[in-house]
């Protein structure tokens, strides 16, 4: 079943265009990475999908509803990893984390927060405030909301960005952890080695037009993006 | 049940990172100690000035609280991009404006409690068996300036000039407020019998309510354009 | 360049606004300030009211147009209904301040005082701080999109509390001191109603082919930036 | 360009015209003279005169009766004879304005209409600050509009050197 849809999707912001009529299926338990230079719309893109922007023209559908229209709907099923760490400062990582998903509606066990956090490597700073962690602590302690979350639409935003060696291996074996179990994962990324180990699918955003490559052309491209 | 948990949970938020770093509460109080002192030097205070400018003077430091303070009650919001988390949140984005404003309704009220005897104190006000009146137009008034004061907080937090911004969209809209707030007070302090004071306090109710109406309904956009 | 339907139209029509703007003040102002007979106890100074009247009722006609604009926005998010709602906001704010500025010199010499804190000039007072805070919140946001809901929702907030504003004024007013200065109501002969209502009518007719001009060129802008803006995204990097 | 400053070139001569219209009506209907210098030049035809009604000189007569009253100036003082209705605004110490025609032979003006003191000094004001900014307030618009214009058809999309 398809889980991500758009159609004809353009957008401009305030008549500058960025996108130009981009159409796009993801299934699920598929992961689709996104590449192409940087200004050409691949966040853009993205944060439609995370309905976060709305889109000038054409739709899109998620798990088969309106994007537009059933708003409130989609978002329960998706969740973005982006440039925001989404924190408070004067909170403790398992604060921030009782928080993130509080308003969401939902009530992990202090038992389940653990096992996410040991998992994605920093349980021993539960109990820091947020504001003395790092980068990529910040970016671990995100997938680590996603891991409790369990989110059927996963948007990764610059994926490996400001993750370690260790790092990576654990988000591509969270990656392929949600592939398995029907989750649909769009990523965007520069790293094309680390990016073929979990992607199924890829394409290239240039110029405002997606094209769609496989990944042994991805692989085999020099300087393509 | 969703939304009466997130604006638990947001209201809780802001109690617990207020608690920890004081920032919000301590910054209201002091510059309206200031405010306190400028016009004890301001104006020769013999009893008979002190109730004619008394209520104009506390609400003037009341007012000047709720800039510092509600200015500031969407910093957090924006700081780490939370704002794109509410966003995407699946719940109705009015439980967000709600929960913010349960918070800063709380600490308006006790920076006020604070202040109220310190006016006591410097000005020699007789005002001890008229006690619930008091509260009551202090209850009101607040609650229509942290209903305007949230909502444009959270339009100006994102401006580029924003300790300009916020106190020029809200003076001009809460003069309502002043004005029935002010009249009430002095209606107190002459020791009026209640009716004849009361309208004001309508005025006030009557603001109020549409305001967090308004405002409860039209927070949909401001997180959702 | 492929200009827009809607520019296109309004280059086609706003001739006849503007033309008409002109002819109607133009002998509304030969009425007024000629034929008309001055009024028995304010002398020629009612001739102010000519301007002052037209500009005040159109100034609210204005806000009443950013109103609808804005929510128009909301439900459509049109960027050029966004253009109408800024450059309606532009010309209220003309208006408004035409309207105070006449009101206050009719005020000199009837009421001995350049300022008073009557309801109806307070609100007008109060309206044209939140146009300003409306214009200013504009130029302080970089995110198009952001800020033409952000005024939108600024421009709803203010006009539901301009009703608001004007009775608490009222009512504090009356309660401080007795509206002694209230305006006495002007009895219209037919020679002072007939350039009244041609300025009105020629008011309305200006704001309308300012809002159009107002609107095109705000629209125009935008475009210019856009059609430099390319230059970014069709490069390769 | 060419037809905007033609335009606007219109409008101004017309504004001009419109000025110079009002400023000739103004001359001849509602501009006055004080007294002294009425006395100095005693004109033959009916001229405005200004002054203040000196305090115990207003003789109203009987119904239908000419009034008779002193006018006075800053050091001069003139008696006035005036035949029509009898006017409201007609007080002791009060500034007017009388129309009329001096007599030489009973050293007095003769007067058939009496007139409030004209304030046109507040209304040109009103309408100057009306019009004067909402011309350069349109005129400012139009102008960026036909800029604009041009602009837009002069900006270049930009090609670059490889993919041109």
């Amino acid at each position: 079943m398809v889980a991500i849809r758009g159609i004809a999707l353009s957008k401009s912001f305030h008549y500058h265009q960025v996108l130009n009529e981009i159409s796009l299926e993801v299934k699920e338990g598929e992961c689709y990475a996104l590449f192409g230079p940087n200004g050409a719309g691949k966040t853009t893109l993205l944060r439609i999908f995370a309905t976060l922007h709305r889109p000038s023209s054409g739709r899109f559908e998620i798990l088969g509803r309106d994007g537009l229209g059933d708003r409130a709907k989609i978002r329960e099923d998706l969740f973005l990893i982006g440039h925001g760490s989404y924190l408070y400062d004067d909170l403790s990582v398992v604060e921030n984390i009782q928080f993130a998903l509080g308003v969401r509606g939902g009530h992990p066990t202090d038992h389940e927060i653990k096992l996410a956090l040991d998992r994605v490597g920093i349980g021993a700073f539960r109990k820091l405030k947020s504001r003395h962690l790092s980068a990529g602590m910040k970016k671990r302690l995100s997938i680590a909301k996603t891991l409790l979350i369990r989110p059927k639409i996963l948007l990764l935003d610059e994926a490996y960005a400001s993750l370690d060696e260790r790092g990576v291996v654990m988000l591509n074996d969270c990656i392929r952890e949600f592939a398995k179990e029907g989750s649909a994962i769009l990523m965007t990324t520069h790293d094309r080695s680390r990016t073929a180990e979990v992607a199924h699918r890829a394409g290239v955003i240039q110029q405002s037009v997606l094209q769609e490559i496989t990944i042994q052309e991805m692989l085999a491209a020099d300087a393509l993006f | 049940m969703h939304f009466f948990n997130t604006i638990r949970w947001i209201a809780w938020k802001d109690l617990l990172s207020e608690v920890r770093n004081r920032e919000n509460i301590s910054s209201m109080f002091f510059f309206a100690l200031i405010v306190i002192f400028i016009f004890s030097f301001s104006f020769s205070l013999d009893p008979r000035t002190v109730q004619e400018v008394m209520p104009g003077i506390i609400w003037v430091a009341f007012g000047f609280t709720a800039i510092i303070g509600l200015g500031k009650s969407f910093l957090a919001e924006v700081h780490n991009d939370c704002m794109e988390y509410f966003q995407m949140l699946p719940v109705p984005k009015g439980a967000i404006y709600l929960g913010k404003f349960i918070g800063n309704v709380l600490f308006m009220l006790i920076v006020e409690t604070i202040l109220f005897p310190l006016f006591v104190l410097f000005f020699n006000l007789d005002v001890l068996e008229k006690f619930p009146q008091f509260l009551l137009i202090f209850g009101v008034a607040t609650v229509g300036l942290s209903a305007l004061g949230t909502l444009f907080s959270a339009l100006t937090v994102q401006v580029r000039a924003r300790e300009v911004m916020f106190p020029i969209l809200l003076l001009p809209m809460a003069v309502p407020i002043f004005i029935g707030a002010v009249e009430a007070t002095r209606g107190v302090f002459n020791g009026d019998a209640f009716a004849l004071y009361s309208h004001w306090i309508q005025l006030l109710v009557v603001f109020d309510v549409i305001f967090v109406i308004v405002s409860f309904w039209i927070f949909e956009f401001i997180l959702d354009f | 360049m492929i200009l827009n339907r809607f520019i296109r139209w309004l280059g086609r029509y706003e001739g006849w606004f503007g033309g008409g703007a002109a002819l109607c003040i133009g002998i509304g102002l030969y009425m007024g300030l000629v034929t008309s007979p001055p009024d028995y106890y304010q002398g020629e100074v009612v001739r102010i009211m000519y301007v002052h009247v037209p500009s005040a009722k159109t100034s609210l006609f204005a806000y009443l147009v950013l109103f609808i604009g804005s929510i128009w926005y909301l439900w459509k998010r049109d960027p050029v209904i966004d253009n109408m709602c800024h450059a309606t906001a532009g010309i209220a704010l003309f208006y408004v301040g035409t309207a105070l500025l006449t009101g206050s010199i009719w005020a000199k010499p009837t009421w001995n005082t350049w300022w008073t804190w009557d309801p109806r000039l307070t609100s007008f007072a109060i309206l044209f701080l939140t146009l300003v805070g409306y214009l200013m919140l504009r130029t302080f946001l970089d995110d198009k999109e952001k800020e033409a809901t952000f005024a939108a929702i600024l421009a709803i907030i203010g006009f539901i509390d301009l009703p608001i504003v004007y009775f608490s004024v009222e009512w504090w007013r009356t309660l401080h001191q007795p509206m002694s200065m209230s305006v006495r109501g002007i009895s219209f002969a037919p020679e002072m109603l007939t350039p009244l209502i041609l300025m009105s009518i020629g008011s309305s007719l200006l704001f309308s082919y300012m809002l159009m001009v107002r609107t095109q060129m705000l629209y125009l802008e935008r475009l210019l930036e856009a059609k430099q803006g390319r230059l970014l995204s069709e490069t390769r990097l | 360009m060419k037809r905007f400053y033609l335009r606007w070139g219109g409008v101004l001569v017309i504004g001009v015209i419109i000025c110079l219209f009002g400023l000739a009506r103004y001359q001849r209907e509602v501009s006055h003279i004080p007294i002294e210098k009425f006395l100095d030049e005693k004109p033959t035809r009916a001229v405005r005169v200004l002054g203040m009604v000196v305090g115990g000189s207003l003789n109203r007569g009987g119904a239908g009766e000419p009034i008779q009253f002193t006018l006075s100036g800053t050091g001069a003082q003139v008696p006035v004879y005036y035949q029509g209705e009898d006017p409201e605004n007609l007080r002791e110490l009060k500034k007017l304005v009388i129309y009329g025609r001096w007599n030489p032979e009973e050293q007095r003006i003769e007067s058939e209409t009496i007139l409030g003191v004209p304030n046109y000094g507040f209304v040109s004001w009103a309408y100057l600050v009306t019009l004067i900014p909402m011309t350069l307030f349109l005129f400012n618009m139009e102008r960026k509009v036909a800029l604009l214009y041009i602009m837009i058809k002069e900006e270049k999309v930009y090609q670059s050197e490889e993919s041109a």
